[in-house]
């Protein structure tokens, strides 16, 4: 019977938690069921049209109104079948819900179009994560600005993540590996560029990772590589492409004219501003209030290392 | 062709009877709520608006004496209301409060 | 009124001329015609809309259009599809016409709020797509706030229009209640009704009764964006999950008043296309009014992980479930109605089989997503997009074209090319299946809705959707052919090419202006193929 | 194909898909009935909103509705009841045909709905003066603007409430202005007061929707 379930799983991304295979053994017993409900309605659908065609203009078709019984069953069945199959999602769902108490909590922030997770012991990163494998992990999600939704297919589990309010999910990846994360709640321009990587080492690698510093001993313009591949990628292309944002290759000490009119050069003070406070000189031609504030989230190396990174780029 | 039946009518008498009352019971609601009995003044008050609702709707707008099916009408619109509020409030009641850490 | 001589070549077309006859009719079979005018065109532009998503789709990365023109496309196609096509569809354009017919009313209970309605939708169409000369709206069909407050754009002229559309729903629900009850000719009691009354009756009560919490969810959004009011505003101390929950209370209902006129055109349809009296006749009438009903308690399941609580979500996934057996019950009925009937294959009877086919596999996925545990994988992936399509393309579309079909020749007097009408019902069923199939796959490969752009492996499924988008867009292009030609040159119909046995049947094609020179006497049941 | 309308008092030919006079009476007033269900429910979603919040943030709402004068809104009550036997006696004298009644108790309805939405006028302009604007545009610095940081909200409500009430008690006017001109005409009698009879229902349920409105807004706040 769970044949089907295996083929669907073919289908399906990999089975990385526990949760994840109940979800898919769940969705195995249901998919047998629907295939075989649409085998007898579609099948009695197409056998009575064969059977019955229609031979003279005037046939006599038997005057059946109803046949109380066939009527209770093709009830009643169905609504054992449902009522199964709802106490068994019920089973799978408090499991997805219920996070275990020594879990190791992970902050994970939302923000227009990137991820961003924070430690307990103060360790951030961005676009990525490392958890140990075989390890309750909890997030506690908050958003700030629109709702997202932090989706990973590979562990059958999504929540949204809502502005003015706190939601949390949990999972203990028993694989080691990279699972893709998704945005799943529509956010606007860059929706589909929101994702992010969740990597499942081993425990020895994941206290390593947690303990150093992302940046040790790189130069300012490598610091700033970093964060541009964690935090601009989605709106800002090193070409002179403009994605979102303008591209940076070039950019800087070019002569711009601002949406008030005045003109500026692209200095490291602009740079700094801009990304302090976006909107406070916004270029002709570029939408206002897109681009969100990232102080308070990027250390002074990585600033400085971002602008060594433009500068760097003729 | 016109069977002009003529169609119930209420005595003027009832009438003004009907807005004494109401005005007696606005007048009630109204000393009701300066006295605070706590979270019982919301209960106070919708009673009373209620009841003057049951005789504006009894009355002035001949359900009392009208065909069944307005008072069914009226009632599916409350009722559809309860349930959004019902459902809308159990989510908010039993919604668990999630607390960063920091 | 003494009972003038009638002329016989005179009918509800050719009895007055001119736009101006057309733009201030009283006639509820003109006013089915200004809004079949209606549905269609706004069904063209939606179309077209959904034809650039999926070349935009059709492969990773950029094709024709940038992110935010993409999130345009699929918010109008969201939009028209869902407030100007789907949702005045049957009731509107079918109903008005065939709904006094079919009761043996001379017109609706309020001619003049009938039209009042049609204007509504249109004045409605014309400030949402006024929006387009704002920089459009990119937010989606649901509004979901705080995106729907922030984003500077016409969004507000989209909210409004909506707003103002509401009001086109809940004048013909307003209607057909009243109609319904007041004007159904003697003898006819409510076990005689036609199952498409029955179907418009149970959608007007929830016209009725959802729309207008609809109304006012739109207006606090206006007010939100207006004046700031913060009800819907985290920032402010509002809630968005409220938000939810208000325009989920309608739009659950609104999917329902998409698909019961829809089952009682495949009613209608089974039932004489196999010549053999309905199966069930009490248990399709309860259900659709079950149906109705039960609509109201479901909407949660679209909040399963909008960090509603787990209570609501599981008492949410309860009553989802009982809701879905008396829509089992109505296909199994119309199955068992063709048990030793006598089916001809005309395009109506295809286009209900083709109903029944692909709202079965719409029915069970809806099942699959309605239990909760699945539903957190499931939802907001191409899972959902196919099920929803399954039952609103597969299921109303295909019954509209049915519908359309089978009154035609009581509606224009003619017969359509049934030849072509075939073919078009062809391309249609196998192009919808080859689109929106891969969906599910690619929903429970985790691939998620309103993406732009997607992973490389998700590419080969999309390429395949895109291509049979196109054939459903051949597929309504030759069905509109179809019909524009059945309109001029089709050949002349009598007044019951089917053999139906409803009232509608027993007047003349297209009807005079006053629909029955003499007012028919109901003695028997609807479908009575003795 | 319109319902003709005769100078005769009272006198009144009934739409042709209608069997009778009556037949058109009672289908009316469903239609309007059904109407008012359409209405109860839009305002009965802003009430359930309006109760989720104040039970969400029962002190700012307390605080909110201090502001409001509750005596003013006591006398707007009276006001509204009144209209509202105004509104019946005028169907009432409608049905015994005296014309002269009639149009007396329709211009004093009118002349109540004026008083209401003056009343309105003079509560809202106190609290502009004050700065107590909706939401966002919130501009009020007193003491319990700092205690609660979004007082906004309550005047929110308060407005969006008030607004959409008062908007239909001017629609419920300008209907009442139109049954003047048709009784000046003679239009109605014992045979026919069908707009009276639904004008009526409608402005008894603007009446009796601020008689929820009153004590939810200005009296448990």
């Amino acid at each position: 019977m769970l044949s089907s379930a295996s083929t669907s799983s073919r289908f399906m991304p990999p089975q990385a938690t526990e949760v994840a295979q109940n979800v898919d053994t769940l969705y195995g017993f249901l998919l047998v069921i629907s295939l075989i409900s649409c085998v007898l309605v579609i099948g009695g659908l197409i056998y009575f049209a064969v059977k019955y065609r229609r031979h003279t203009e005037n046939d006599k078709t038997p005057y059946i109104s109803h046949n109380a019984t066939l009527e209770f069953l093709w009830s009643f069945i169905p609504f054992l079948l449902f009522m199964a199959s709802f106490v068994w999602g019920w089973i799978v769902y408090h499991q997805l819900r219920t996070a275990p108490t020594d879990a190791l909590e992970v902050m994970v922030r939302g923000q227009k179009w990137n991820w961003t997770f924070a430690y307990k012991n103060g360790r951030t990163s961005a676009s990525e994560m490392f958890v140990p494998v075989g390890q309750n992990v909890r997030l506690i999600m908050g958003s700030s600005d629109v709702i997202h939704s932090f989706y990973i297919p590979a562990f059958r589990t999504k929540q949204d993540v809502v502005p003015g309010r706190y939601t949390s999910l949990w999972f203990n990846a028993e694989k080691e590996g990279d699972y893709q994360v998704f945005c799943a709640e529509y956010c606007g321009d860059q929706h589909s560029g929101m994702q992010a990587k969740i990597h499942v080492v081993s425990r020895e690698k994941f206290e390593d990772w947690l303990g150093n510093d992302p940046y040790k001993d790189l130069p300012l313009v490598e610091v700033g590589r970093k964060v541009y591949t964690s935090r601009c990628v989605a709106c800002h292309t090193l070409t002179d492409q403009k994605a979102v944002g303008p591209g940076w290759k070039g950019v800087f000490g070019r002569k711009e004219k601002l949406e008030g009119g005045s003109d500026i050069t692209v200095d490291e003070n602009y740079v700094r501003e801009s990304i302090l406070d976006p909107n406070a000189k916004v270029v002709l031609g570029f939408p206002r209030g897109v681009m969100p504030t990232f102080a308070g989230q990027l250390s002074e190396q990585e600033i400085s290392g971002a602008i060594e990174f433009i500068k760097s780029l003729k | 062709m016109d069977d002009q039946q003529h169609h119930h009518m209420i005595p003027l008498k009832i009438y003004i009877q009907v807005l004494v009352l109401l005005l007696v019971l606005t007048a009630i609601t109204v000393a009701a709520a300066q006295v605070n009995f706590g979270p019982w003044n919301t209960v106070i008050a919708m009673a009373i608006a209620s009841i003057k609702a049951g005789f504006v709707l009894a009355f002035f707008m001949h359900l009392k004496y009208d065909d069944k099916l307005y008072r069914v009408c009226f009632g599916t619109a409350i009722f559809f209301l309860i349930v959004l509020y019902a459902f809308s409030k159990l989510d908010i009641v039993t919604r668990i409060v999630v607390e960063p850490f920091q | 009124m003494a009972t003038a001589t009638h002329d016989p070549n005179k009918n509800y077309i050719n009895e007055k001329s001119g736009i101006w006859s057309w733009l201030t009719t009283l006639d509820h079979k003109r006013i089915g015609i200004l809004y079949m005018i209606s549905v269609m065109s706004f069904f063209a532009i939606g179309g077209t809309f959904a034809m650039l998503l999926r070349w935009e789709l059709f492969s990773a990365g950029r094709n024709i259009m940038d992110a935010h023109q993409y999130n345009q496309v699929f918010t109008f196609h969201g939009a028209i599809m869902v407030f100007m096509v789907i949702i005045p569809g049957i009731p509107a354009f079918l109903g008005n016409f065939i709904l006094p017919l079919q009761i043996g009313a001379k017109d609706v209970a309020f001619p003049r709020v009938n039209l009042m309605s049609w204007y509504c939708l249109m004045i409605g169409a014309a400030i949402a797509f006024f929006s387009l000369f704002y920089n459009g709206v990119d937010t989606g069909w649901t509004f979901y706030t705080p995106y729907s407050i922030s984003t500077q754009n016409g969004t507000l002229l989209m909210v409004v229009g909506a707003f103002i559309i509401g009001f086109s729903s809940i004048l013909t629900g307003l209607n057909f209640i009243v109609t319904v009850h007041k004007l159904r000719a003697p003898g006819m009691s409510f076990w005689r009704l036609p199952l498409f009354i029955w179907a418009l009756y149970s959608t007007a009560l929830l016209q009725i009764l959802a729309t207008p919490v609809l109304a006012i969810t739109l207006l606090l959004l206006t007010a939100e964006r207006v004046l700031g009011i913060g009800i819907f505003d985290p920032k402010l101390g509002g809630d968005p999950v409220l938000f939810q929950h208000f325009f989920w209370f309608y739009s659950h209902p609104a999917v329902y008043i998409m698909i019961l006129p829809a089952m009682g055109v495949v009613s209608e349809l089974i039932a004489t296309f196999s010549h053999k009296t309905i199966f069930g006749y009490k248990a399709i009438a309860l259900s659709s009014v079950g149906i109705a009903a039960v609509s109201f308690f479901v909407w949660g399941h679209h909040l399963f992980v909008s960090g509603q609580s787990e209570v609501a979500g599981i008492l949410f996934s309860f009553i989802t479930m009982l809701v879905g057996v008396p829509t089992a019950i109505k296909v199994f009925n119309w199955v068992a109605t063709l048990y030793r009937g006598s089916m001809r294959f005309d395009s109506p009877l295809l286009f209900a089989l083709g109903f029944i086919f692909l709202f079965t596999i719409g029915g069970v996925t809806g099942i699959i997503l309605a239990v909760i545990g699945v539903d957190v994988h499931f939802h907001d992936t191409y899972f959902v997009v196919a099920h929803f399509h399954y039952v609103m393309v597969g299921g109303t579309l295909m019954a509209i074209m049915g519908g359309i079909y089978y009154w035609f020749p009581k509606m224009f007097g003619r017969m359509v090319n049934e030849f072509w009408a075939r073919i078009s019902f062809v391309l249609i069923f196998v192009g919808f299946n080859v689109t929106f199939f891969p969906q599910f796959i690619l929903g429970a490969m985790g691939m998620p809705r309103r993406y732009y752009d997607y992973l490389p492996e998700y590419q080969s499924l999309n390429r395949i959707s895109s291509v049979g988008a196109w054939t459903i867009g051949t597929g309504f292009l030759v069905g509109l052919f179809v019909i524009i030609h059945g309109m001029r040159k089709g050949v002349k119909a009598g007044p019951n090419p089917w053999g139906g046995k409803t009232l509608e049947w027993q007047t003349a094609s297209p009807p005079p202006h006053e629909n029955f020179h003499v007012q028919p006497v109901v003695t028997a049941g609807p479908y009575e193929y003795r | 194909m319109s319902t003709v309308k005769t100078a005769t008092s009272g006198h009144h030919h009934h739409a042709h898909h209608y069997e009778s006079a009556e037949h058109e009476y009672v289908t009316s007033k469903f239609g309007t009935w059904v109407f008012l269900v359409t209405e109860i429910v839009m305002f009965g979603g802003l009430f359930v909103g309006y109760i989720l919040f104040h039970e969400k943030f029962h002190e700012m709402f307390h605080a909110g509705s201090t502001f409001l004068n509750w005596r003013l809104g006591a006398l707007n009550t009276v006001v509204l009841l009144f209209s509202s036997l105004t509104m019946a006696l005028s169907i009432y004298y409608a049905q015994l045909g005296k014309k002269s009644l009639v149009l007396l108790n329709l211009y004093v309805t009118l002349a109540c709905g004026f008083i209401f939405l003056t009343v309105k006028y003079f509560e809202y302009t106190h609290k502009f003066h004050e700065g107590l604007f909706p939401g966002a545009l919130f501009s009020y610095d007193g003491p319990e603007a700092h205690q609660f940081s979004n007082l906004g909200m309550y005047f929110s409500f308060y407005f969006v409430m008030t607004g959409l009430h008062g908007s239909h008690v001017i629609a419920g006017m300008g209907l009442i202005t139109w049954l003047i001109v048709r009784a000046h005409r003679g239009e109605f009698g014992p045979e026919y007061y069908t707009p009276l009879e639904c004008t009526g229902l409608f402005w008894h349920l603007v009446d009796l929707i601020w008689i929820y409105l009153f004590p939810l807004l200005y009296l448990i706040g």
